[in-house]
């Protein structure tokens, strides 16, 4: 199955200095929701283990995260593999960096969740809740720590 | 109900094999334990098309406990048993994806274990990292061969065959100069037989070395000897035994990877192996069915005589081609699509395609691609007849083969045995009143409410078959029968085939008791033991009455001629004054010098003069044709216009399956043949979205129907006995589920013909119900 | 975790652990291997029970730890030493079943459906068995077998043979 | 298929359970039914570490009327509701539809009301027929009981208003005066599966025949069960009759938002969600004795 989300976030930072936020792996590692753990493999790659909790749905995913920026530093294109539960989870995420007003940027993004295996046949609906969670609240969560820097 | 020695055969006796099973007593093999015995679980790709980069067995084997051994594609290949030959012959089958899987769920990595738990911690462990490959979900893209799924093939092209019969030019010169004509793309869907015992097997050797394998198996001997090919085992070290099996459908004739897997760990671990797969493994991986897309033409003159016939089918056969077709039929019998009718010219034409998806193609409950052949010409006609204007019974009437053209040579080369199709349409006609119902109908169209009857008539083909054409990896499709008379009169008969809730135990035994007289109370039927049992081919594609059945009744035949010499010796007169009558020995006009079977089995162990003691006969039974049951089925359904619900009022099947064993029996395979169909038409199907992710993997998805949503089924009866059938009998397990889909389809078209609506796809959901309204509504505005 | 269950009026004390499903409890603690087992959803309905004399409980969908201290009847117990239960018989009599997997949960199904309801339609029978599946009968004949057990039951118990 | 390891604990009484769940955390979850849970824990989709079985707290096993509620403890079963000696009674009637859909008659027997409420899937029965009778939900915890209205309880798929340590005790129904009346229409494809769409409604009528109070609410029709408030305004103080209910079930399809899914497209089922309102709507009119 496949799932698309988009929406935005204003943040009341510079694009610059958002962009230096999301490319660095450890710190937009941590802003995925319920993270575990986030082991950094070099500039643009990282692996995380995020905690799944929708209902009665608990466990693990383990995720590879590779980041590709543009060169113009204003298009981030994450490609996010991993899965769980016997399961296989490809998402890919794109946030692009718009500059609205003095100080502030607004942060577009679009993502895609492609599930297969049991969680996608039996959990669904459950898994769409997650990858919701997990792509929209990762950029709320960027937000949150821009504003709060 | 008489169990009286003779008039055994069309007795409504009760099953001889309900008392264990109503008691919990049924003997499946998950029932079945060995002490030390291990559990296989099954690691399984989530990737319909990916590269296998890697397995890491290191945290299954060091952090589970009780996890004994685990073994990968590449471990096998090493074996020389990394791949699997199909039934069909003309291909292979990965045990264990080696390099790349192939299809959603594929096998990846055997686990072996202490315990289910253990075993299905273990298989949770396994990691594999996969690289996804383009994914191919349909054989038209397939058709494009822009991905080539199947490297390891000497042809590098996705085709698998073209299979065709019939003279091509001829039909297509027919349909050109027919003044009527119709065409239109049918899809019959992929299903899943799903019966509710899941596959599986338990494999051990024994203290002798020998492989005890009691499995699923609707075709036990064929079993062993494809284990003996695949394996090197030589094939009198081979125990096959099928016990009792909870339904099979088609589902339980193939060799699946786990079986493999499972001998492979007992061979290698020395203990015996259990794998039972669960609901998901068996709707994701195991033989599938149909998945057809047909284009049909029919051409006709105005008057509504058939002229022409050409059918050109695209098949989905998944990623390895195992469908179960006998060696010279890659397209099954699909040659009987001309149907029920003359038609002067046809042509049929199969073009079969890999995909990612799970293999199969097997006969569910069918014979041999006979459902898809049924379904298309049954459709077909009444397109035509939508097309014409004219009445669907009236134009099928019109076509029919008539009674005193059979043996009939039909376009596409087979000679039907028997029939009278006229005769059996109006037996349906009659009983359902389709003249009131017509009425009916016409007085609800013109209150815009939507009724619809539809009509199906059908002829099957079944009884795989005269050796000259049929065989399966080179076997002939023969079966056998062995029985044995003991001196008390009781006796058993042991079969080739393999029941699976048909009824055998009693039907056998009721063929034996009405050939020599005996009481079918005292015959023990056994099957399904390839230690005791003679080769068969087994039990599917309606063959067992029309092969074993004849076989069982040709032994009776060579024990009662046997039998003969004593009686005569007991009635003191010469052999040719002995004759068979009223079930028993007689001297020629002396009515009062009689000897029963049983005091001559007696006889044969005890006073049998100069003849060779004993009383058994084995038979081989070649058969001379096929047999060709027919039906004429009424469906008669009301649409909700609101919700596209389709409630069946009303079904009648008239079946013609030829004599009948025990029409008891004979009803229930009915019933459930018609509730198969049922679910085919209007729930059963196994989808795969555009990245080949199976949608129905299991029975919350896969939809069964319940007491519920099944109707309440009507029968009938004709009876045209098959002339070359030695008790004259067709079979019938399988033509409700043949005949019967068409009906509904074609009885909701019917419904909807008012509104411009031509056709839909199976299965008919609400949503295509009511999107095929609007849709006809939104056209009219 | 060690339990007491008793099946069919007979004590088993067993040490399980908690994810040990009821039927496999039954069919590998107990040796009572009629239950069976058809599917992952609780859709089936061949591993249905009976709990405490009257709920049907499908025993894929309970762990074995849940049944400790209750009262458990499967298919093996329905029969009384010899003589057959009127749903057994019933089910004999009327070709109510064909491979037998699906029957005794259906059976147990019905017995507490009898049990709320002595005097079934056909409706009442069809509505309360869909939630157990049958591949093989089309449920028609298994509607007769209910049917004739039922009429069976209501007879006084002097006048049952 | 096999569920994870996890511990299991039998809890005697409501303190005992909230104890552990408390102790536990987000690790534990409350076994009532298991009827959605277990198949969960099969697939391994749910893995809870704990498991707090309250099956063993016979107080949590009743059905009863109370200070003008119809009171459902925590383990009663659904077929508790579908065979209450009050079923039959008119004003009863959106409970009695309902009991006799919800999955299939044998899960019926083991599954409970409460913990389907709290399971709030989004295509659940007992949740749309909640907010349609009103229903509030008793949630209890360390701090003691609070009581919530369903609308208020249920917050998204899955997802409610208890929080880890704390456990429903009881769902609340109003009791309906003897003027009331209701009807749940569900699609499903066959029995035991999930609503392709359903609605609840419950009216009830004033002496002068119009309509008093009205409560429409659709399942399989968004993230979780939902209430469609503009029909039930549009109802109230109106006289039955087919243009209300045609306005209704106008609402009820603008407002339904359901996901495409093998059941059927999106368009389908908010098609479908109207026409179950109306038909609801039509029938427990019919069952007030008012041919609208």
């Amino acid at each position: 199955m496949k799932l698309q989300y988009n929406g935005e976030e204003q943040i009341p930072a510079a694009p610059d200095h958002v962009w230096t936020f999301v490319t660095d792996p450890e710190k937009v590692g941590r802003c995925f929701p319920d993270v575990l753990d986030v082991a950094v493999e070099d500039a643009t790659h990282f692996d995380a283990v995020v905690q799944v909790g929708v209902g009665p749905v608990r466990g693990t995913f383990k995720l590879k995260v590779e980041l590709m920026p543009d060169a113009a530093k204003r298009r981030l294109d994450v490609k996010i593999t991993g899965g769980g539960f016997g399961s296989a989870v490809d998402m890919t995420a794109a946030a692009e960096l718009v500059e609205a007003g003095a100080g502030a940027t607004a942060l577009k993004w679009s993502g895609e969740a492609v599930a297969r295996g049991p969680v996608a046949a039996v959990g669904g609906r459950v898994l769409d809740a997650q990858a919701k969670k997990l792509i929209s609240q990762t950029f709320a969560t960027v937000r949150e720590r821009l504003a709060a820097e | 109900m008489s169990t009286e020695a003779g008039h055994a055969v069309g007795v409504a006796m009760k099953r001889k094999e309900d008392p264990r099973f109503i008691q919990g007593k049924g003997n499946y093999v998950d029932d079945l334990t060995i002490p030390g015995m291990l559990y296989l679980a099954l690691v399984r790709s989530p990737y319909p098309h990916a590269e296998i980069k890697k397995i890491d067995i290191a945290d299954a084997m060091k952090k589970v406990p009780g996890v004994k051994a685990i073994i990968t594609g590449k471990d096998l290949e090493a074996a020389g048993l990394g791949w699997l030959p199909t039934f069909h012959g003309f291909d292979k089958q990965m045990v264990l994806g080696i390099g790349k899987v192939l299809f959603q769920y594929q096998e990846v990595a055997a686990v072996f274990a202490e315990s289910r738990e253990a075993a299905a911690d273990g298989a949770e462990a396994v990691q594999v990292e996969y690289a996804p490959l383009p994914v191919v979900a349909d054989p038209f893209t397939s058709k494009t061969d822009q991905v080539l799924l199947r490297p390891d093939r000497e042809q590098k092209t996705n085709h698998i065959f073209h299979w065709e019969v019939g003279d091509k030019d001829a039909t297509m010169r027919a349909l050109s100069s027919s003044p009527r004509r119709i065409k239109e793309r049918l899809w019959f869907q992929r299903c899943h037989p799903a019966p509710l015992e899941p596959c599986g097997c338990v494999a051990y050797f024994d203290t002798m070395g020998r492989l005890q394998f009691h499995v699923t198996s609707q075709a036990p001997h064929v079993y062993r000897t494809a284990l003996a090919l695949v394996t090197g085992i030589p094939e009198d070290k081979i125990h096959v035994v099928s016990p009792d099996i909870g339904g099979g459908f088609g589902n339980k004739v193939p060799v699946y990877p786990g079986y493999v897997c499972a001998i492979v760990g007992a061979l290698k671990i020395g203990r015996a192996v259990k794998w039972i797969e669960s609901r998901t493994e068996n709707l994701t991986s195991t033989g599938f069915a149909r998945d057809y897309h047909m284009d049909v033409e029919i051409g006709a003159t105005e008057d509504g005589r058939v002229t022409a016939l050409h059918v050109a089918t695209t098949a989905d056969h998944g990623a390895f081609d195992a469908a179960a077709d006998p060696s010279k039929y890659p397209a099954g019998i699909f040659g009987i699509v001309t149907g029920s009718y003359a038609f002067p010219v046809a042509h049929a034409e199969v073009d079969a395609y890999f995909t990612n998806k799970a293999p199969g193609g097997i006969a569910y409950r069918c014979s041999f691609r006979v459902t898809e052949a049924s379904y298309a010409i049954e459709r077909g006609m009444d397109i035509l007849a939508d097309e014409l204007g004219m009445d669907a019974a009236e134009l099928r009437r019109k076509n029919f083969i008539r009674k005193d053209q059979f043996p009939y040579p039909s376009a596409l080369g087979f000679t039907y045995d028997s029939g009278d199709y006229h005769k059996t349409l109006d037996t349906a006609l009659d009983a359902i009143g389709y003249k009131q119902l017509l009425e009916e109908q016409a007085e609800k169209r013109a209150r815009g409410e939507l009724m619809g009857i539809g009509l199906s008539t059908f002829t099957e083909v079944v009884g795989a078959g005269p050796s000259k054409h049929f065989d399966i990896l080179g076997i002939k499709m023969f079966d056998s029968a062995e029985i044995r008379i003991h001196p008390t009169g009781a006796g058993i008969v042991r079969a080739g085939t393999k029941s699976q809730g048909q009824g055998h135990e009693t039907t056998w035994a009721q063929i034996v008791a009405e050939e020599l007289g005996l009481d079918p109370q005292t015959i023990m039927v056994e099957e399904g033991d390839t230690d005791t049992a003679p080769y068969g081919l087994g039990t599917y594609a309606s063959r067992s009455t029309p092969t074993a059945g004849a076989a069982i009744a040709m032994a009776a035949r060579r024990i009662r001629e046997k039998a003969r010499k004593i009686a005569a010796h007991l009635l003191e007169v010469g052999e040719t004054d002995v004759e068979w009558k009223d079930y028993k020995f007689q001297v020629k006009g002396v009515p009062s010098k009689t000897v029963t079977m049983k005091e001559v089995a007696f006889a044969a162990y005890t006073n049998m003069a100069q003849n060779e003691p004993g009383l058994e006969a084995t038979f081989y039974y070649d058969p001379p044709n096929m047999t060709y049951p027919n039906g004429a089925y009424v469906a008669v359904v009301d649409v909700d216009r609101e919700t596209g619900e389709v409630k069946v009022r009303r079904f009648l099947a008239v079946d013609d399956c030829g004599t009948i064993i025990n029409p008891m029996v004979v009803e229930g395979q009915i019933h459930g043949g018609l509730t198969e169909g049922f679910a085919i038409a209007f729930m059963q199907e196994i989808q795969y979205d555009g990245d080949g992710n199976n949608l129905n993997t299991n029975f919350t998805d896969y939809l069964l129907p319940t007491s519920l949503e099944t109707p309440h089924w009507e029968t009938a009866k004709t009876i045209t006995p098959s002339p070359h059938h030695p008790i004259g009998a067709k079979g019938v397990g399988e033509s409700p589920n043949v005949g019967s889909p068409a009906a509904f389809v074609n009885a909701v078209i019917d419904a909807l013909s008012p509104l411009g609506v031509r056709h839909i796809d199976m299965p008919i959901t609400r949503d295509k119900v009511w999107s095929a309204i609007r849709a006809a509504e939104d056209r009219k505005k | 975790m060690k339990v007491k269950v008793t099946v069919n009026g007979v004590a088993y004390e067993r040490d399980v652990k908690p994810r040990t499903l009821l039927a496999y409890f039954l069919r590998e603690a107990c040796g009572l291997t009629g239950t069976h087992v058809g599917c992952d959803t609780s859709n089936c309905g061949c591993c249905v029970v009976v709990m405490d004399g009257g709920r049907a409980v499908k025993s894929c969908t309970m762990f074995a730890v849940q049944a400790d201290g209750h009262q458990i009847m499967t298919v093996e117990g329905l029969a009384n030493g010899a003589t057959l239960h009127p749903l057994q018989q019933g089910f004999w009599d009327q070709h109510g079943l064909q491979c037998g997997y699906c029957t005794p949960g259906m059976m147990l199904t019905a017995y507490a459906l009898l049990k709320h309801n002595p005097n079934p339609s056909e409706a009442d029978i069809r509505e309360g068995l869909a939630g157990n599946l049958c591949r093989c009968t089309g449920y028609q004949n298994i509607v007769k077998a209910v049917q004739q057990a039922a009429e069976k039951m209501r007879e006084p118990v002097s006048a049952r043979s | 298929m096999i569920p994870a390891a996890f511990e299991y604990i039998r809890a005697h009484s409501p303190d005992e359970a909230l104890g552990q769940l408390q102790k536990h955390g987000s690790d534990a979850r409350v076994l009532a039914g298991g009827q959605s849970l277990i198949p969960a824990m099969r697939f391994r989709l749910a893995r809870p570490a704990v498991l707090v079985d309250i099956n063993g707290i016979g107080s949590f096993d009743y059905i009863r009327v109370s200070n003008g509620t119809l009171n459902i403890g925590a383990i009663a079963r659904d077929s508790a509701v579908e065979h209450a000696s009050w079923i039959g009674e008119c004003k009863w009637s959106l409970l009695r539809d309902v009991s006799r859909v919800v999955a299939d008659p044998v899960v019926r027997q083991t599954g409970t009301v409460v913990g389907s409420l709290c399971h709030n899937d989004p295509a659940g029965d007992w949740t749309a027929t909640s907010l349609a009778a009103r229903a509030s939900v008793v949630v209890r915890g360390k701090s003691g009981q609070r009581i919530v209205a369903i609308d208020q309880f249920l917050i998204d798929s899955f997802t409610t208003a208890v929080s880890n340590g704390e456990m429903v005790i009881e769902v609340r129904f109003p009791v309906p005066d003897d003027r009331t009346a209701g009807s749940y229409q569900k699609v499903e494809r066959k029995v035991g599966d999930f609503a392709t769409a359903a609605a609840a409604v419950q009216v009830s009528l004033a002496v002068d025949g119009t309509i008093r109070t009205a409560g429409v609410a659709l399942s399989a029709a968004g993230p979780c069960a939902v209430r469609v408030a503009e029909a039930e305004r549009l109802l109230v103080g109106q006289k039955p009759g087919a243009d209300v209910i045609r306005a209704a079930a106008a609402e009820a399809s603008k407002k339904s938002d359901p996901q495409a899914d093998l059941r059927g497209s999106v368009a389908y089922k908010k098609h479908l969600a109207g026409v179950l309102v109306a038909r609801g709507l039509q029938q427990a009119f019919e069952r007030l004795g008012v041919k609208p």
